[in-house]
């Protein structure tokens, strides 16, 4: 029953490609109908495709880690398409096609299967990555995804000559030991280029900057999102945490390298693509601590992150100047920068703060001090641009007026994050079902292969 | 033996990356790599002395060669070539804007912008 | 009487309610304003000490509580004071300034819940967290001020971040260890815990944020540039009572853990730990008062004044015996109530002539004589001249350090008092006497309600300083809070090792010499008043009538002293932009260049993997 | 000297993949994993064993093409997902290039070209077509006979200036696409499993034999084929 997730998407998008434009009406049903789906399924069930039992066939698991996940990303492509405005013409065959693949992702047991799904997504991404005006970003974005898709293959076909079979849940329990290194070291080039860990990221300030304001919003959230899931699902669940230490050095890289940087852009949606790599540089390094707690707070910061960045890339990417005349607009830019850099009432502190305590009770005081450098660096950016918008003299040169659901769905995204900055449990029991998913393997395990 | 080749072939690939100035020849590096990883796929699957994995007249009985690696590579060539056919047209899209697929000439013209 | 949360939760909505009510009417807001903060500060006055509440839970098994001490009601108090006249003061001054009102109303109410969270929380992490949103409350003011005002806000709160992530770090390192937070505890485990470099780590990271905050000497630069172009009346707020916040977190990292238990005397009783923040107060006093002289802009040099009161302050709270702690504390209320009474004076001004620099103004004292009254009163009680409390404070505090003998710090501050007579007296030449400037000769003086409280302001510094006792009292309660030996003081004799103060007799004596000299002016006969123009000198006539104020470059014989002086804002500025040179170096290299530089570092990421892992 | 660089990196990558090689079992002398000795004798849900040509009956697959079997049944949802990725390329460079005219090159195509397209494309289009309708039975399937097919017409793009398909390709994409999912689902509404194959396999090496693995290749080649063209009218347009 899972895979309707899946289908429901993919046949909309077959049925539509005559007729593109009208598409953008049905978009919104169709999120709708996926998000009742999985509401109605119950959270641990594995469904065996055409039949054949684990090993053999491909299989999709809906456990806790995945349910929830499922429903974030779901819930952000709802938002999405309740804003026809910055979805431009013809795009919106292509949003369906990122939402079963970003379903299929999530679900997916099967490491080659998981391949053709990056693929799916990386394509559907060069698609939105290219506008008018940035075919060359959208084509080196290509060339980045299609060498990390190769090395991602190789990484599989790897891990099949060592445990035989393509399941996830085959390759946890029986690769032969010499295997694991060189499949880890593969499948980490393969998804970190998608990450945005940080020699490997080059294309992000170019395809978020690609001047349409779907590309920024779509790819720094919902995409980051299920990537950060493939992430955890591959080297927690099924590699055990082997090759997190060296994850943990590319983090911190990640975030100092991605903050320094921003710190000399001029552009507000390059410096909050800049962003958007340290903090997914912090998720990464948080994560890569190691035990339960580091993934439930790592996906409780990812989550705090992603309804940040909704907001501010929606509105970096439709008016970028000042906020006189769209009060709502410059309102929950505010609240969603204060929440970035952690300011006590908002929801990034939450998690900063929980990350902070968790990473001295692993006596790691390398990673506060990097974080508390980091935001330092980053409230002074975010503020300038904040301060720069707020009291941008400049009479903007079109007075663009965000419509009214824009403008709705900031402010609810804002208030959200307010309130999660004081009630957290909302999003921490998420990230919570999130860790028991991905940590417990043995469960993960049976249920895939013993059960049928 | 045919190990060698593919990973020679990717090296071929890489190099052709790294050395190109033209966007166009990253494109077909970019063909050479793929087309290496799969080489590499199916001489995965190989067996001495073994057929193709077909029930026909000539082998009815299963005497065939490791099938599964040959399915993986049917695809990975299709998903090389939708990436292709996009990478192709970007390249267009990129030649009518800024007149050239050179590497240099490229940065130079953003920089101005 | 409602409790302590709850006062802090009024102020969080009321901050809301404000922004409503000044949208409908500016008038209407600014007197809520002051209404809520009066009442805030009656609920403060009669709170019982000790009085205790628990506010919400964060980490799992560390509530936090709100608890009211001696120190943190003298703080709260202190602040309290400054911001409520302020408040009424704001309630004309609104009128006419181009900000937007709504929103100042309404931050300056979240500034004062942070302020009131800050003063009663009684572990570490309710106190950052009450900190931030201070910091977030004035960070949202500070650039409705002029162009310059843009930077201003980020390079304060650049460096109180820097400041308050130094403090998280080290609470965070006493969590880990001790699993506790709350101060006493906090102290209890110190003063056992074997290991000499966790402790010296632990306060000064500590004391860090009370550095940022209150610019003492590392991180001094941002006050000139926030004090000098926040809005006028909130640079009020902003010297007045936010840089208070930075002594009480010294206070805190000072006193409350008790740094002379922790560690050995290493000069007379004084532990290192203190004497290295003693000298940078001396520092902070010597950029200070030197910095001063040389300012043209009258709110920046009175912000440099404020790095060298908060030198005062340290050194006083530094030396931990009870003459020098006392004086410290007084220090804090005369610094507070000065610098918001100047600034006040300078809003007047500026509210009626426009500009702040010195040398474009001149004669006011006939247009606005009662602004001028509070100046003088004000620079009066900053230099420390006896009749105002300023100088009790200075004389508590230079009688510690001789009793202590440390005879170096001794001058320093005998230098940075003097040289605050220099730098005081130069905006009262240069605003208040010399020649009234043809465009301001139709200046009046500005409205009753900005009036009333700056000479309140003026009383209480008088009244202060005659008859201290109720500042004594609770200074003699916080000292046995904290387990400093009490200085015995009556009503108006203070007693001190060196012998006793009697403000009483000083005030009688000054205000005799105050009638005689009145009288004496009265007698003699006054010298004819003459027009600028009608004089002679030798055959050449007087057209221009401007030109003999003689405001411009008033201390350039000084200034020509040191004019190569070492400047840390530059210094920081070129740190700044190394940090940009590196990030434009890594944005060249890894993101802007062409594919086969993704390539490139693809490969290169694999071959050290490779290298590394095998 | 940037040369340089290039060989020494490519020399270690390439001495990074051979050291790899002492873990991969020697060329030739591959043991075949458990699951491809599934996929070959057929019995993943143990009722196979010994196919023969012509002879056993009603397997669980049925399919003679082993890689066809793999490829449409034991692992579909690969090949959906597959083609999808053609999909949404052919979508994507419709969007790139959303010219509208078709680029005339203004030269008459030579006289052989336009005599032989007349004889060679029905030969072309049958050849295609018997591919993908016996992709069970003999090696090649749904993809190398669409893009057979699409070859056909790129052959009708070069021989006249005036042919053009305008909207055809999409629809047929389109629908092609959807009843493949569309069988899927039938599956799914009468076993509860998605893509289950719930037609009779019949005997190994018939036409009419391996169930849905038939019209879900044909579908696929239809597909392919329509996608292909697709890409290739979208590069013949102007702008």
């Amino acid at each position: 029953m899972s895979a309707l997730l899946i289908i429901i998407p993919l046949l909309a998008g077959f049925l539509f490609i005559p007729f593109k434009e009208k598409a953008k009406y049905i978009l919104p049903l169709v999120v709708i109908t996926t998000l009742i789906i999985l509401l109605l399924l119950s959270p641990d069930q594995t469904n065996a495709m055409g039949g054949w039992k684990a090993p053999f066939g491909i299989v999709l698991v809906l456990d806790s880690a995945s349910y929830y996940s499922l429903l974030v990303v779901n819930i952000v492509f709802l938002l999405i398409s309740l804003m026809p405005q910055i979805v431009e013409k013809g795009y919106s065959v292509v949003l369906l096609i990122l939402l079963a693949s970003t379903n299929g992702l999530v679900l997916t047991g099967d490491i080659f299967n998981s391949f053709v799904f990056l693929e799916i997504t990386a394509v559907a991404a060069y698609i939105i990555a290219f506008s008018r005006k940035n075919p060359y970003g959208a084509f080196k974005y290509l060339i980045l995804g299609g060498i990390s898709g190769a090395f991602y293959l190789l990484g599989a076909i790897y891990a099949y000559i060592g445990t035989g079979s393509l399941n996830f849940a085959d390759i946890s329990v029986n690769i032969k030991e010499g295997f694991l290194p060189i499949v880890a070291l593969l499948i980490f080039i393969g998804i970190g280029v998608e990450s945005k860990i940080f020699p490997l990221a080059g294309w992000v300030p170019d395809v978020y900057d690609s001047g349409s304001p779907l590309t920024p919003v779509i790819l720094g959230t919902g995409v980051t999102f299920t990537i950060m899931y493939l992430f955890g699902r591959i080297f927690i669940t099924v590699f055990h945490g082997y090759f997190l230490d060296v994850v943990f050095i590319f983090g911190l890289l990640t975030i100092v390298l991605g903050e320094l940087a921003a710190l000399r852009q001029n552009k507000l949606i390059k410096a909050l693509a800049f962003s958007s790599i340290a903090q997914a540089g912090l998720v990464l390094s948080t994560i890569s601590l190691g035990g339960y707690e580091a993934i439930k707070f790592g996906y409780f910061h990812l989550l705090n992150d992603i309804s940040a960045k909704l907001v501010l890339f929606i509105i970096a990417a439709t008016i970028a100047h000042n906020f006189t005349e769209n009060k709502i607009a410059g309102v929950s830019f505010s609240i969603a920068s204060f929440s970035l850099i952690g300011f006590p009432l908002f929801a990034g502190f939450r998690s900063k703060l929980l990350i902070l305590q968790l990473a001295f009770s692993k006596d790691n005081y390398l990673l506060p001090a990097v974080v508390l450098f980091a935001t330092v660096i980053e409230a002074a950016y975010i503020l300038k641009w904040n301060i720069k918008l707020w009291h941008s003299t400049n009479t903007g040169e079109e007075k663009q007026k965000i419509s009214w659901n824009v403008n709705l769905i900031l402010l609810i995204v804002a208030l959200l994050i307010i309130f999660i900055g004081i009630f957290p449990d909302l999003y921490l029991k998420m990230a919570q079902n999130i860790a028991d998913g991905l940590t417990n393997y043995r469960a993960y395990v049976t249920n895939v292969l013993g059960g049928m | 033996m045919v190990y060698y080749i593919a990973f020679i072939l990717i090296g071929v690939g890489i190099y052709g990356f790294l050395t190109q100035k033209n966007l166009f020849k990253h494109l077909v590096s970019l063909t050479i790599v793929d087309t290496a990883v799969n080489i590499f796929i199916i001489s995965l699957g190989y067996i001495e002395g073994k057929e193709a994995p077909i029930y026909s007249k000539y082998t009815p009985i299963a005497n065939f060669v490791d099938p599964l690696p040959q399915a993986l590579v049917l695809t990975a060539i299709v998903i090389g070539v939708g990436t292709l056919a996009l990478g192709a047209s970007l390249l267009i899209k990129v030649y009518e804007k800024y007149g050239t697929l050179d590497v240099e000439q490229i940065a130079t013209k953003e920089a101005e912008e | 009487m409602i409790s302590l949360t709850n006062l802090i939760l009024v102020f969080l909505i009321g901050s809301i309610v404000s922004y409503l009510l000044t949208k409908a009417n500016k008038i209407l807001g600014s007197i809520f304003n002051f209404l809520l903060i009066s009442y805030a500060l009656y609920v403060v006055w009669n709170i019982k000490v000790g009085h205790e509440e628990v506010l919400f839970r964060i980490l799992r098994d560390v509530e936090r509580t709100l608890k009211v001490t001696n120190l943190g009601k003298y703080f709260a108090i202190v602040s309290l004071i400054v911001i409520s006249f302020v408040a009424f003061f704001i309630i004309e001054w609104i009128r006419k300034k181009d900000i937007k009102p709504a929103a100042f109303n309404s931050f300056l109410l979240l500034m004062v819940s942070g302020i009131l969270g800050v003063f009663f929380s009684n572990d570490l992490l309710t106190l950052y967290i009450f900190w931030e949103i201070a910091v977030l409350g004035s960070f949202l003011i500070v650039p409705m001020g002029k162009k310059e005002s843009k930077r201003a806000a980020i390079i304060y709160v650049v460096t109180s971040a820097i400041g308050s992530y130094m403090y998280l770090f080290a609470t965070f390192s006493i969590y880990q260890r001790y699993g506790i937070l709350s101060f006493e505890q906090v102290s209890q485990y110190l003063a056992n815990d074997s290991s000499n470099l966790f402790k010296w780590f632990v306060i000064l990271f500590i004391a860090s944020a009370g550095i940022a905050k209150s610019g003492i000497f590392p991180l001094h630069t941002w006050l000139r540039i926030t004090h000098g172009n926040a809005p006028d009346a909130f640079s009020a707020v902003l010297s007045g009572q936010l840089v208070k916040m930075g002594s009480y977190v010294l206070a805190i990292a000072l006193s409350v853990f008790p740094t002379t238990q922790l560690f050995s005397s290493f000069y007379h009783g004084v532990p290192l730990l203190n004497y290295v923040l003693i000298w940078l107060g001396n520092i902070s006093i010597l950029i200070g008062t030197f910095m001063a002289i040389r300012q043209n802009d009258m709110k920046q040099l009175i912000a440099f004044s404020s790095i060298a009161n908060g030198g005062y302050i340290l050194v006083g709270l530094g030396i931990m015996n009870s003459i020098g702690y006392a004086g410290g504390l007084f220090h804090v209320f005369n610094h507070a109530i000065a610098a918001a009474m100047i600034f006040l004076s300078f809003a007047a001004v500026v509210y009626r002539t426009g500009t702040t620099k010195i040398d474009e103004m001149g004669g006011l004292i006939w247009r606005m004589p009662w602004t001028f009254v509070t100046y003088l009163v004000g620079i009066i009680s900053l230099a420390g001249i006896p009749p105002t409390s300023g100088f009790i404070s200075k004389w508590m505090i230079f009688s510690s350090l001789v009793s202590k003998g440390m005879f170096i710090t001794l001058a320093i501050t005998f230098i940075g008092s003097v040289g605050s007579f220099l730098y005081v007296f130069r905006p009262l030449a240069g605003v208040f006497l010399g020649q009234l400037k043809r465009k301001h000769s139709d200046v009046k003086e500005v409205p009753i309600i900005m009036l009333v409280p700056m000479l309140l302001f003026v009383i209480l510094t008088i009244l202060i300083g005659v008859y201290p006792k109720p500042v004594l009292d609770s200074i003699v309660s916080i000292e046995n809070e904290v387990g400093i030996k009490a200085i015995e003081h009556s009503g108006t004799i203070i007693k001190t090792p060196l012998g006793q103060w009697n403000t009483l007799t000083v005030f009688t004596m000054f205000s005799v010499g105050f009638i005689i000299a009145a009288i004496l002016y009265m007698i003699f006969p006054k010298g004819k008043k003459v027009d600028l123009t009608d004089q002679y000198t030798g055959g050449e006539y007087l057209y221009n009538y401007d030109l003999y104020h003689y405001a411009t470059g008033f201390y350039r014989f000084i200034e020509r002293l040191y004019d190569k002086h070492p400047s840390f804002e530059k210094l920081y500025e070129k740190l700044v932009s190394f940090f940009r040179y590196i990030g434009y170096f890594t944005y060249k290299l890894v993101y802007k260049t062409s594919p086969s530089g993704y390539v490139f570092w693809i490969t290169i990421v694999i071959l050290i993997l490779f290298w590394v892992r095998w | 000297m940037r040369r340089f660089i290039s060989i020494v990196i490519v020399f270690g990558l390439i001495m990074f993949f051979i050291n790899t090689l002492s873990l991969l079992p020697k060329y030739g002398s591959v043991n075949i994993s458990k699951v491809s000795e599934a996929y070959i004798d057929k019995n993943v849900n143990g009722n196979g064993g010994n196919v023969k040509y012509n002879e056993s009956e009603s397997l669980e697959n049925g399919a003679a093409n082993v890689v066809t079997s793999i490829v449409v049944d034991y692992r579909s949802f690969d090949t959906l997902g597959e083609v999808t990725v053609l999909f949404t390329a052919a979508l994507g460079v419709s969007l790139v290039l959303n010219g509208i005219r078709r680029k005339k090159y203004g030269r008459r195509p030579n006289f052989i070209l336009r005599v032989s397209v007349g004889i060679l494309l029905p030969l072309i289009i049958l050849f295609g077509t018997y591919i993908f309708i016996h992709g069970h039975l003999t090696p090649g399937g749904g993809f190398p006979g669409g893009t057979i097919i699409a070859a056909g017409i790129l052959l009708l793009y070069l021989s006249n200036e005036e042919f053009d398909l305008s909207k055809t390709p999409k629809f047929v994409e389109g629908i092609s696409g959807s009843l493949y999912i569309v069988t899927g689902l039938v599956g799914l509404a009468i076993a509860g499993v998605f893509l289950i194959n719930f037609l009779p396999t019949g005997i190994v090496g018939d036409l009419f034999s391996a169930g849905i693995v038939p019209i879900v290749y044909i579908l696929i080649g239809f597909k392919v084929g329509a996608e292909l063209s697709g890409i290739v009218a979208d590069l013949h347009r102007e702008g």
